[in-house]
């Protein structure tokens, strides 16, 4: 670890170095995210850690599982404690909008992911999302494509989340385009075991509909593509085929493997997210210009790119598979790889 | 034949151990809470600043009113898990009752209060008639409740300008008089008024005092002309009433109805409960005792963020403490 | 003005047994009543049924003529009708504190309108009636702290703090000792004045002779006959509760005595047992004989190794034993009859075959420990008969049987054990005349076939019927060592009570 | 002592009566579970299919592994509500054993089933020589397991391929014998086996009826010679066992290891475990009564999705089936 010393030595390097950190002083970043127990959360804090450590910051992450009111007290907690910036996930419900009123008032830079669009009305929040109608229409165009317009399907969807809302409001859309497309069955479950709990239900289904009374399944989320894929397996029913949403390391594993029937999944890289919010953090802190909203770019993985790789594919070599996953220099300033030189060991 | 009974007369050393036990089983909670405090407050100063006091309190305050529910069925005997639940509905109730039906705030709290006496009823009625033991009871009517809570919103968040299944907004406003309930300091106040309306109650009145002995031999009450099925009942109306008001508060906070929204405090607000059994050495369920249990349980949560303890190992550490209060507690008269 | 209180034609069934058929019973205010009978003659049933605790009977009760439907407590409480149950666990609130144990009739009755408890004014009437009746025990004190004879006073306390018409009192003196009994007399006789008129049930029959003015026999849930006591004797009634009569209660033991086999040197525990020393041989039956309070149980436990020995050792064989749990103990070939049966002998869920064989199912376990449960119900069903014990089948649960059978049932368990030291803690109490002699028989057959017998009893007549020595204990303290033959009553009553 | 004892001498009309309600204390889940089958299979005759009823033993099996072992606590007066985090613990480490240190199977499964005895000793430690009451030690040792748990993965999801913190790819595989476990027959298979054994265990050996002495009567077992605190310890140490066995099979029919993938269990658990009491009017908690009730469970799981049942509403069908299940077994001798 560079001591003090040091960081006033190369002092004179930090040419081009905003102000803000010019004098070899990180800052204080809080990541607070509400929802939590999955991996695109592990993964989402990991992105935005590691940007910020790069960075020369200090980043604390917390997650409060769910629990709405311990997330309000977490950030009214972090408020207490002088944090310089603050990462603001998955803000869902109106309370936040108060949250990160105040902590705009008490003169702090706010990123949020996710979150309410009423935080738009606060000047100099920049608000994140991926794009979920992007992510809903990547992956159910190309079901509707392979099915050639003609097919029965399960959907499985859980209401109550306002990602979810956003895609299952591209798929009632598309299923009225498209009257060839019949959904047969629906199930959702949001808990801790929602993969298990979508494998026993897709057992019963599969067991319902017998071969030919079900095409596809389209999956609004990966906890239930991952469950699905295991109950055709387990069932050795693989015609049907699966039409996910979202990404992590164990799903790219159930696509790799042989005679998976997850034929494609649209996402976007979690730790980029992370990591693009720190960024655009990071800029507020150097007092630079930020957007007031950004949406991150979907991608649509597909099985055979996936199975055509001769090694084991992961989230960290699949932007070698698919094109412009994981990558993104959006918000990567010149003063930002300094710093990040700086601090490297 | 005046001489009184002969009682125990021991040695004043035994007496001393016993003491040392004693006053462990005492103010052992109590004396955790002091050291937490002291160790969080030396690590970060701000800890014991008022404002940051101010939000432990928040923060307790509703897993207080719901554990204060849980409480008062702990002192007949019996154990309402589904206070969770209740809160949940009384949530989307409350909150439906303002955006769907823009109805004013008395009528959506009334509304709320309402539907949970209803599962109280439901539960005492099948406890006290049909004999089904607590914990079991109230397990089937956890998962009856969450899913008409589930089923009343279709799974869906309840709030302002939401879209309705017919595609248009739901036009209610919610009142800004009912989101000051769940704001400092009204929020505290809630809480602090349950819990000495609670103790005052649990205490003094002969109603709490049949609680108590219903609790510690259902038999021997009975045998005293005390009408237990009464009591169970009304134990389970209050904290029914308890997990409504909590779900209430909790809705007024997020503004909100989210799925499910009660259900976290369940296992915080048992914690609470049953630590505070300790408290005091009261050995019995109550008020005071609950309240303490749940500012060990704010303490905590509230210092390890303050510390930046990874969220991940933040449970070792809640879980750790909690043992240690145990131990402190329960370690005694070993013999 | 004297009431009169009748029960006529009370009959009652529980499944698989008929407890009472059309018994009739009737008692005079200001007098006592006795009622007899053996384990499970249904005593306890009528009084549970007169106080309302037992509302499915048939039959009427009368009070001065005038009949009642008692079907609830608190119809019966009403009628100035008060218990004291046989089991004084069912009644009390163990983590509630004596003064609100003492007090809870007269809270559930006279608050009226009034909602809040006044405690200062509680413990203050409390401690009054506590102190009347000279109960050394604490208003504040935790009932779950107080040793059997404390509870019982407390319950004979909460019964007397009301407008008390009718007393019940279901085997008060079974676990009191020559003092608390003498205070309860006088109560009982300060009562009678006042017009109380008192039940009193009671399987030590001296001592209805003593304060009862009249008798009622009872024998398989009928009544059998109903006397003055003056013009009756003993042997009479022995003989109505039992259908037959009955020669010396006290068998002749005539066992060979042979080599010490247990031996207690300067024995102290952390509280009450202080430098305990004594010896035991083979075929001896030896009493620990002492008020209540004397230690007599603590002493009893610590050879067991449910309390910790602080000084001293325990030598069995010439062996130094590690007594650190009663596990070690009856590994070591040691058996107790502990004195709260409810709390510690026995299992109230299981059947009485369980309970039977709870202390040596190692006994009946075959390859891999499977227990062989068809020598198990052999063995329950021969002890079943050879203790007299009263049940439908092996399998009723233990729960469900008379206070006297309950105590057959946990002699019954080591029976089986076959262990080579017997302790017995106050093993007759509440067990009627007819039982009680069939388990002095046990215990000198145990004795005839060279065991070793620690026999503790506050009743000194049975200390000086079955013993051949005693120690007395008093304040923890072994004072004296007595050959049964050439002491009694009135030497081992003095030593008792604290005389040198 | 030769009076004969009073005689059955009931009328014949109080005895049927009696019967009725004792049929439907002994029968009634298993009574619930034939007309259940019957309205699903009545609805959708492919749900009696073999493939159906297949499926149904394989999604019970792992909620049953766990049961049996909340059961064994359960017959000691305990109840371990850790069961959930040792079951994660296990998915974690025996997946990380191949991932992360390329093990063999054996080894994985041993460390799992290591690492979970390890906090069933702790459990009976600090219950047994501490005195902590069972539930509230479990909670803690609930949280302090989940947080180790996550821990250990850092809060992220295991899998083969998984990107380890330095950047590098994990190399271990998981071998395709374990991946045997999770499938159809061998996980019905472990499950039956695990039922078996411990019916037997407990109903047939010496051990298992020391085990309910003690859920009886502590005091007493105590006083009878029973090694009351070597037992709890071993009650424990099943109880974390059958944890581990289920978090296992869990890991292998996922072949991942998902954050708390445990924890859901616990509450079917309960419920199996609690159900599972009155089976056959056992009357105490026993294998093959848990079995029953985790069946319970399954199928209704399986037929309302059969149904088609909306999600939200599956809760309210679960739950009031559980509450008539209760109904009809406690609804007896009311007098
Ligand atoms: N609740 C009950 N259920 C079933 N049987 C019962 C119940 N209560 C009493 N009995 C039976 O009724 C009979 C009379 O019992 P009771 O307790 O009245 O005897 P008792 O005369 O008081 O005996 P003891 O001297 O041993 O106390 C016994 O056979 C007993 O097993
Ligand atoms: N469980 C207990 N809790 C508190 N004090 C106890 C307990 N057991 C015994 N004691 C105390 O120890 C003293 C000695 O009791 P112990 O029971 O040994 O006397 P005892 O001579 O056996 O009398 P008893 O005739 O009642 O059996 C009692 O006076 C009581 O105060
Ligand atoms: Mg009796
Ligand atoms: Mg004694």
């Amino acid at each position: 670890q560079s001591s003090t010393e040091s960081k006033k030595d190369e002092k004179v390097s930090f040419k081009n170095v905003p102000e803000r950190f010019a004098k070899g002083e990180g800052a204080k970043i809080k990541v607070i995210r509400k929802i939590g127990g999955d991996d695109h959360t592990a993964q989402y804090l990991a992105g935005a850690k590691e940007e910020g450590e790069a960075l020369g910051f200090q980043v604390d992450t917390y997650t409060a599982n769910g629990d709405t009111a311990k997330f309000h007290d977490a950030i009214a907690q972090a408020l207490q404690e002088d944090y310089d910036g603050y990462i603001i996930s998955h803000g869902d419900d109106a309370a936040t909008v108060n949250d990160v009123q105040k902590l705009v008032d008490a003169g702090k830079s706010v990123v949020t992911f996710d979150s309410i669009s009423d935080l738009s009305k606060i000047d100099g929040v920049t608000l994140t999302s991926q794009d979920d109608e992007a992510l809903a229409t990547l992956a159910f165009d190309k079901l509707i494509e392979e099915q050639k317009g003609e097919a029965a399907i399960a959907y499985l969807w859980v209401d109550g989340f306002p990602p979810m809302v956003r895609r299952n409001a591209v798929y009632q859309e598309k299923l009225k385009e498209n009257p060839g497309i019949k959904e047969v069955e629906r199930f959702g479950v949001a808990s801790a075991d929602t993969s298990v709990q979508t494998q026993n239900a897709v057992a019963a289904m599969l067991n319902k509909y017998p071969k030919g009374k079900l095409d596809a399944i389209f999956a609004t989320w990966d906890a239930f593509a991952i469950g699905a894929a295991r109950a055709i397996k387990e069932a050795g029913r693989d015609e049907v085929k699966i039409y996910g949403i979202d990404v992590s390391n164990a799903d790219l594993q159930e696509i790799q493997a042989k005679g998976s029937s997850w034929s494609y999944t649209a996402a976007v890289d979690p730790k980029l997210i992370g990591a693009v919010n720190m960024r655009i953090l990071a800029k507020k802190l150097a007092g630079e210009e930020t957007p007031q909203t950004y949406d991150l770019e979907a991608s649509l993985i597909s099985q055979e790119q996936i199975q055509a790789s001769k090694e084991a594919v992961n989230m960290a070599n699949l932007s070698g598979i698919v094109e412009g996953w994981g990558v993104s220099t959006e918000f990567e300033e010149e003063w930002m790889k300094v710093l990040k030189d700086h601090y490297k060991k | 034949m005046s001489t009184p009974i002969p009682v125990l007369t021991q040695t004043t050393k035994a007496k001393k151990k016993v003491d040392l036990f004693d006053f462990f089983y005492k103010y052992g909670t109590i004396l955790t809470i002091i050291i937490l405090v002291g160790i969080f407050a030396f690590s970060n100063p701000s800890f014991i600043q008022a404002n940051n006091l101010i939000n432990i309190l928040r923060s307790i305050s509703i897993v207080t009113i719901i554990a204060i529910g849980i409480t008062i069925s702990l002192t007949v005997d019996g154990f309402d898990l589904s206070v969770g639940s209740v809160a949940s509905l009384a949530n989307a109730i409350v909150i439906s009752m303002f955006v769907w039906f823009s109805q004013d705030t008395l009528i959506a709290i009334l509304a709320a209060i309402g539907a949970s006496l209803v599962v109280g009823a439901l539960n005492s009625f099948m406890i006290v008639k049909l004999r089904i033991p607590d914990m079991l009871m109230t397990l089937a009517t956890m998962f009856i409740i969450q899913g008409i809570a589930l089923t009343y919103t279709k799974g869906a968040t309840v709030s302002q300008n939401m879209v309705m299944p017919d595609g248009t907004f739901a036009e209610g406003l919610i009142s800004p008089f009912f989101a000051k309930i769940g704001q400092v300091p009204w929020i505290i106040l809630i809480m602090a008024v349950i819990v000495i309306a609670t103790h005052i109650f649990l205490t003094y009145t002969k109603h709490g005092r049949y609680m108590y002995i219903i609790g510690g031999n259902k038999e021997a009450a009975r045998l005293s002309g005390i009408s237990v099925n009464k009591y169970k009942v009304l134990a389970y109306l209050l904290s029914a009433l308890f997990a409504a008001i909590g779900g209430i508060v909790l809705a007024s906070r997020v503004m909100t109805s989210e799925i499910n929204s009660g259900s976290p405090y369940l296992m915080d607000a048992v914690a609470a409960a049953f630590i505070g059994s300790s408290v005091l050495g009261a050995g019995k369920p109550n008020a005071f005792g609950t309240f303490i249990g749940a500012v060990l349980i704010g303490i905590l949560q509230n210092g390890l963020i303050m510390m930046s303890v990874p969220y991940y190992a933040m449970d070792i550490v809640k879980g750790t403490v909690l043992a240690l209060a145990l131990a402190v507690t329960y370690n005694k008269q070993k013999h | 003005m004297s009431t009169q209180l009748e029960m006529k034609k009370i009959s009652i069934e529980f499944p698989g047994v008929k407890a009472l058929s059309e018994v009739d019973f009737s008692v005079q205010s200001g007098t006592a009543h006795a009622v007899v009978g053996a384990n499970g003659a249904g005593k306890s049933t009528l009084m549970k049924v007169l106080s309302g605790a037992h509302a499915h009977y048939t039959g009427e009760i009368f009070l001065d003529g005038k009949k009642q439907d008692i079907r609830s407590p608190k119809a019966a409480q009403e009628q100035g009708i008060q218990i004291v149950y046989q089991e004084v666990d069912t009644a009390l609130i163990p983590y509630l504190t004596v003064g609100e144990n003492v007090m809870l009739n007269d809270t559930v009755q006279n608050m009226g309108k009034k909602q809040m408890v006044h405690w200062k004014e509680l413990h203050r009437k409390a401690t009054y009636i506590l102190a009347e009746m000279k109960i050394g025990v604490s208003s504040k004190k935790l009932v779950r702290d107080l040793t059997l004879a404390e509870k019982q006073m407390v319950l004979i306390a909460r019964a007397v703090s009301t407008e008390c018409k009718f007393l019940i009192l279901d085997e008060p003196t079974a676990p009191l000792s020559y003092t608390e009994t003498t205070e309860l007399f006088r109560i009982v006789n300060e009562l009678k004045q006042r017009g109380v008129g008192i039940i009193f049930i009671s399987h030590r029959l001296p001592e209805i002779f003593e304060i009862c003015e009249e008798i009622t026999i009872m024998r398989n849930g009928k009544s059998v006959a109903c006397r003055e006591v003056a013009d009756i004797t003993q042997n009479e009634v022995v003989e109505g509760m039992l259908g037959k009569t009955m020669d010396e209660q006290f068998p002749v033991v005539n066992a060979a005595i042979g080599e010490v086999v247990l031996e207690v040197k300067g024995l102290s525990d952390a509280e009450k047992v202080k430098n305990v020393s004594l010896h035991l041989k083979a075929g001896e039956i030896v009493g620990l004989a002492g008020l209540v309070g004397a230690g007599k149980t603590e002493l009893c436990k610590t050879l067991f190794g449910h309390t910790a020995i602080t000084t001293g050792e325990v030598v069995m064989n010439g062996r130094k034993l590690s007594l650190k749990t009663p596990h070690h103990a009856v590994k070591s070939g040691l058996a107790l009859v502990p004195e709260e049966r409810r709390k510690e002998g026995i299992l109230v869920q299981e059947s009485v075959a369980t309970n039977l064989t709870a202390a040596s199912i190692g006994k009946f376990s075959k390859i891999f420990s499977f227990v062989d449960r068809k020598a198990e119900k052999k063995k329950a069903k021969e002890l079943i008969t050879s203790l007299g014990i009263k049940t439908p089948s092996e399998e009723a649960k233990v729960e469900n049987l008379s206070g006297g059978n309950q105590q057959k049932v946990a002699i019954g368990k080591w029976l089986i054990a076959d262990a080579d030291v017997y302790i017995f803690d106050e093993p007759t109490k509440g067990v009627d005349v007819g039982a009680k002699k069939d388990i002095f028989e046990l215990i000198a057959q145990l004795a005839r076939n060279g065991k070793a017998i620690i026999y503790a009893s506050s009743e000194l007549s049975e200390i000086m019927g079955i013993t051949n020595r005693t120690y007395v204990l008093y304040g923890g303290k072994t004072v004296i060592e007595l050959e049964t033959s050439k002491t009694n009553e009135e030497e081992l009553l003095f030593y008792s009570t604290g005389g040198k």
